[in-house]
């Protein structure tokens, strides 16, 4: 709480800059991510108009990553993408199986 | 308040880290204790960090705040480790008790702990495979019990039994996977 | 050049609407403030103002869409009454909180049930604590006034927050009386063309979220500063009222004294019955009673330091409520009263009268009754209801 | 109509970081709906899980400007921004064009928030208003609307011993916005992105009020595996459980998937309607089934009759 401003440096009435939840981290809540194979991507970008998060990462008009700091692992774009037999987007699990070594 | 234990379960929504506080509570209530159980309310959606707590004690409990330090801390989902600060508030004689496949001297190493006890089960591993589903509250129940020895095995055992065949009327299997579950945990529990 | 003229409350507050030419009006019909839209209606309808009326489908999206268009950066108005501002309830403590300069015209009235149409303070005063600035008319002069300095302490960068006027339903909203209404450009001048908003909405280079949830971290933090501007409020509402006074003559303050210096005996009320009790006071005067009146304008904020220096001579009180907080310990005014007095040395005894609820009549000889029962203060209930049948 | 290529070069009016369920169907509604639009969006939402999870200050996800008043009011709201906006234009104060859209829940839509909606539909406001339908009050854990389908268990109308979750017939909300008689009023779903951006598109090309309403699978309150969002509507698409359709000035254009498959198809992958599968509960799904077969026909003549 206590590096969180007061009430007099808060800007005037509930109001904050566009886009702020950027600075806001969900990736920590996957517990299976999307892995990308770019050589069987074919760019269609269903898997970017069905993410829920803005996690598909466009530029210049193709794939080309995942924003792992917000990326929720739902799993909606690899279901959603087209490229067969092998998808182009896999979900794996987030960490590997790590055991008690004693 | 010495004779009050504070717990804080740490675990994601939808893991059921509620619906464990609300069990514990009931449980020590019918083990004759003064209870308390509380989540953490926020717009937090399935997946997102919750927490939720109880106080247990032989004497009546008027406090409303909530618990900052408590002597008890449960994870149920260790990659909870990486974001939430889990040991927060944990006095040097607190317990934690993480559901991971892990042996507590790792977790004492990623969670750079200098005081107090750990310890681990695979409530996940043992949910998936006595209850059919990854719900791994209820083990963490058993592995509490040996942990901290706050009650006697066999009474939670009797009460909860009882509390889940009412929830779960139409899935006897459910209830028999739980009791096991926590017994399981209760018996696989590692401490340092 | 002002002029003089013939206006009942209600055509008194729609022309210093059309002066203050808003740019969104929003709102729904109620009695006996719907005259006040009709009137402004007719305004827009003959293009004699620029406005964007938004004819409403209910009190509750009236308040609504002035949120909105107030959000958007203009400058926005509305009216209504009893169960209209009842309705309103949900969305006046959101306005406050986003720090919406919205002006309403308010017409009190009783609130059901049972349904009545006629004058009292149960609306307004049911309203006091949602951050609104709360302004009582004695009549439409001051009603006229009021809406025109309302305008610019709503938008003073000290103050943004919303603003009530208010007139007592029909009693005042219905009168014809003789108001002097000031020249159109004199208004503009005064108030300023546009309202100088921060935070627009609509300003699409700079986006901006407005409204968002906050938990328990950050709630606290936007509420205070509300308690804040209101105190900052006074300074303003009398900044204003010192500035309309020096161009305009007609002087106003958070309170109005009469004939309060050397009073023994004194009443404090609000709206219309102030000016049926100065005709008692007169009366009593004439018979060497000292007698006063304290008459609050401005209820939110509320000028408890000023009540108390205003009355602290006074020997007996009569505090009169047009509501009740049905707390069985008295009306709004008079529960605040009696709190501003804890702290000071010199305190009047102090009894509460509640009357003309429902539009019951308040008339000379109640108010006599009113007095004469300060002679005895010791022997009156903390509360009574004036002229109540029993 | 843009191809995703080209939408992908528009401002996303979403960032990450939200907190959304892992899987919701709403941000895509509003990414979708909101790419769809070439010139600038002006954003009201009604309370609820939308509005909830995207604006926990000082967080925002919004990157167009955004406005919460309160849960029944996105209508009313919307038409005082709206007004501002004209107000603004007609004075020669803004220039470029803006379109306005509301989001609504359906608890925000259909119940509590159908006055303030209908309000502003007649009085002809330029503005979409979208309701992001998932058939429950989600915000607040699963609670019945007007929009949900018969046989739903919900938390006030739960499956029981004796009753089988929701006993009425969901609301027609998308006919009653036909009855506004508005020049534009489409149903959607999210899993078809081309369709309700070129429905978006073609709104945004009307002015005045439009309304579409989206169907959108709630992970939580329906029950399913957070990666079968879309999947899920277009098989209420294809059983013909939610119809895809527009209705332009009165003129009614479905779209009619290739083979009507049966409405268990829908109903067998959701927890919501686990409970109808139980022995002595199949006159419950044949009556869905006629329910949906007579709006479906009903839907059919209201094309043919033109």
């Amino acid at each position: 709480m206590s590096e969180k401003p007061g009430w007099k440096s808060l800007p005037e009435g509930d109001v904050v800059k566009a886009g702020t939840a950027a600075e806001f981290k969900t990736g920590d809540w996957r517990s299976e991510r999307p892995v990308w194979f770019p050589e069987r991507c074919i760019h269609c970008l269903f898997c970017w108009i069905s993410c829920p998060d803005s996690s598909i990462i466009v530029k210049d008009q193709k794939m080309t990553g995942i924003d792992y700091d917000h990326c929720k692992g739902c799993g909606i774009c690899a279901k959603e993408c087209p490229v067969k037999p092998q998808k182009a987007l896999e979900m794996k699990p987030e960490r590997g199986e790590e055991t008690c070594q004693k | 308040m010495d004779s009050t234990v504070e717990i804080r379960w740490h675990g994601r929504g939808g893991q059921g880290a509620k619906t464990a506080a609300l069990l514990l509570g009931e449980a020590a209530l019918s083990l004759g204790k003064n209870i308390q159980a509380f989540p953490e309310y926020g717009p937090e959606r399935m997946g997102a960090p919750v927490a939720s707590f109880n106080r247990i004690s032989s004497e009546p409990i008027t406090i409303h705040c909530s618990i900052t330090n408590p002597s008890i801390v449960i994870v149920l989902d260790p990659t909870l480790m990486d974001s939430v600060d889990v040991t927060a508030g944990l006095p040097d004689n607190g317990v934690i008790i993480v559901n991971t496949k892990l042996c507590p001297a790792d977790v004492r190493k990623q969670l750079k702990l200098k005081g107090g006890k750990v310890f681990t089960v695979d409530a996940s591993g043992i949910s998936k495979e006595l209850i059919g589903r990854e719900i791994p509250n209820t083990p963490m129940m058993g592995a509490l019990v040996k942990a901290t020895g706050l009650f006697d095995i066999e009474s939670m055992l009797k009460d909860t039994e009882a509390k889940l065949k009412k929830k779960f009327a139409a899935k006897p299997e459910i209830v028999q996977g739980n009791v096991d579950a926590i017994r399981r945990a209760y018996k696989e529990v590692i401490g340092e | 050049m002002s002029k003089i003229v013939a206006k009942t409350g209600n055509e008194a507050m729609a022309e210093a609407m059309r002066q203050i030419n808003p740019d969104v009006v929003a709102a729904y019909p109620i009695t006996p403030a719907t005259e006040i839209v009709m009137i402004f209606a007719k305004y827009v309808a003959d293009g004699l103002v620029d406005t964007n009326f938004v004819a409403v489908e209910s009190e509750h999206s009236a308040m609504s869409a002035c949120v909105g268009a107030s959000a958007a950066g203009v400058r926005v108005m509305t009216g209504t009454s009893s169960q209209g501002l009842c309705l309103m309830y949900e969305i006046l403590p959101i306005a406050a909180a986003l720090r919406l300069p919205i002006v309403m015209c308010d017409v009190n009235r009783a609130i059901s049930g049972p349904i009545n149409i006629h004058c009292d303070h149960s609306d307004t005063m049911a309203a006091r604590d949602f951050g609104w600035l709360q302004i009582f008319s004695e009549n439409s002069q001051e009603a006229y006034d009021s809406l025109i300095q309302a305008i610019r302490i709503a938008e003073d960068p000290r103050v943004h927050l919303p603003t009530m006027v208010t007139t007592d339903g029909f009693i005042i909203s219905h009168c014809l009386d003789k108001i002097e209404i000031l020249d159109d450009k004199d208004v503009t001048a005064f108030i300023g063309q546009d309202r100088k908003a921060n935070n627009r909405l609509l300003d699409l280079k700079n986006p901006t979220s407005v409204g968002l949830l906050d938990l328990q971290d950050y709630y606290f933090e936007h509420r205070v500063p509300v308690a804040q501007a209101m105190k900052d409020s006074k300074k303003v509402i009398l900044e204003v009222a010192d500035e309309f006074a020096k161009k305009f003559g007609r002087k106003y303050g958070l309170i109005e004294e009469y004939k309060l210096a050397d009073a023994e005996v004194a009443i404090v009320a609000l709206g219309s019955t102030c000016g049926t009790a100065k005709v008692v006071i007169d009366e009593l005067r004439a018979k060497g009673v000292k007698a006063g009146m304290l008459k609050i304008r401005v209820f939110r904020p509320f000028p408890a330091e000023e009540i108390v220096k205003a009355l602290s001579n006074v020997k007996a009180l009569a505090v009169l409520d047009r509501s009740d907080t049905w707390s069985a310990q008295g009306g709004q005014v008079f529960t605040e009263i009696r709190s501003a007095f804890y702290e000071a040395a010199k305190k009047p005894k102090i009894t509460n009268f509640i009357y003309g609820l429902g539009g019951r009549e308040i008339d000379l000889p109640q108010l006599h009754t009113v007095f004469e029962s300060l002679k005895n203060i010791d022997k009156q209930p903390v509360v009574q209801y004036l002229g109540v049948r029993e | 109509m843009a191809s995703l290529k080209e939408l992908s070069t528009r401002k996303d009016p979403l960032t990450g970081g939200h907190r959304m369920c892992p899987g919701c169907g709403a941000p895509i509604v509003v990414r979708q709906i909101l790419m769809a639009s070439k010139d600038p969006v002006v954003v009201v939402s009604a309370t609820g899980c939308l509005e909830v999870s995207t604006t926990i200050f000082p967080y925002s996800a919004w990157t167009v400007p955004f406005l919460h008043n309160a849960f029944e009011n996105a209508g009313a709201t919307m038409s005082g921004v709206e007004a501002a906006y004209q107000n603004l234009k007609k004075k020669g104060k803004m220039t470029e064009h803006v379109n306005f859209v509301a989001f609504g829940g359906d608890g925000g839509t259909y119940d509590i928030g159908l006055q303030s909606l209908s309000g502003a539909m007649e009085r002809g406001h330029d503005m979409l208003y979208v309701c992001y339908n998932n058939e429950a009050y989600m915000n607040t854990g699963v609670q019945r609307s007007g929009a949900t389908p018969m046989g739903a268990n919900t938390t006030t109308e739960p499956a029981g011993k004796v009753l089988q979750g929701k006993r009425e017939w969901r609301k027609d909300l998308t006919e009653i916005m036909v009855a506004h008689s508005i020049p534009y009023v489409a149903q959607g779903i999210i899993g078809n992105w081309s369709d309700l951006t070129r429905k978006a598109e073609k709104a945004f090309s009307i002015r005045g009020p439009k309304f579409i309403n989206v169907l959108q699978p709630c992970r939580l309150g329906w029950g399913y595996k957070p990666d079968s969002t879309l999947e899920l509507a277009r098989r209420a698409y294809e059983t013909c459980v939610w119809p895809v359709y527009e209705v332009e000035n009165g003129v009614y254009k479905i779209s009619k998937p290739k083979e009507k498959k049966p409405v268990v198809e829908y109903l067998k992958g959701q927890d919501r309607f686990r409970h109808l599968f139980k022995p002595g509960n199949e006159k419950l799904i044949a009556d869905i089934q006629a329910e949906v077969d007579r709006r479906w026909n009903l839907l059919l003549a209201k094309e043919a009759t033109k």
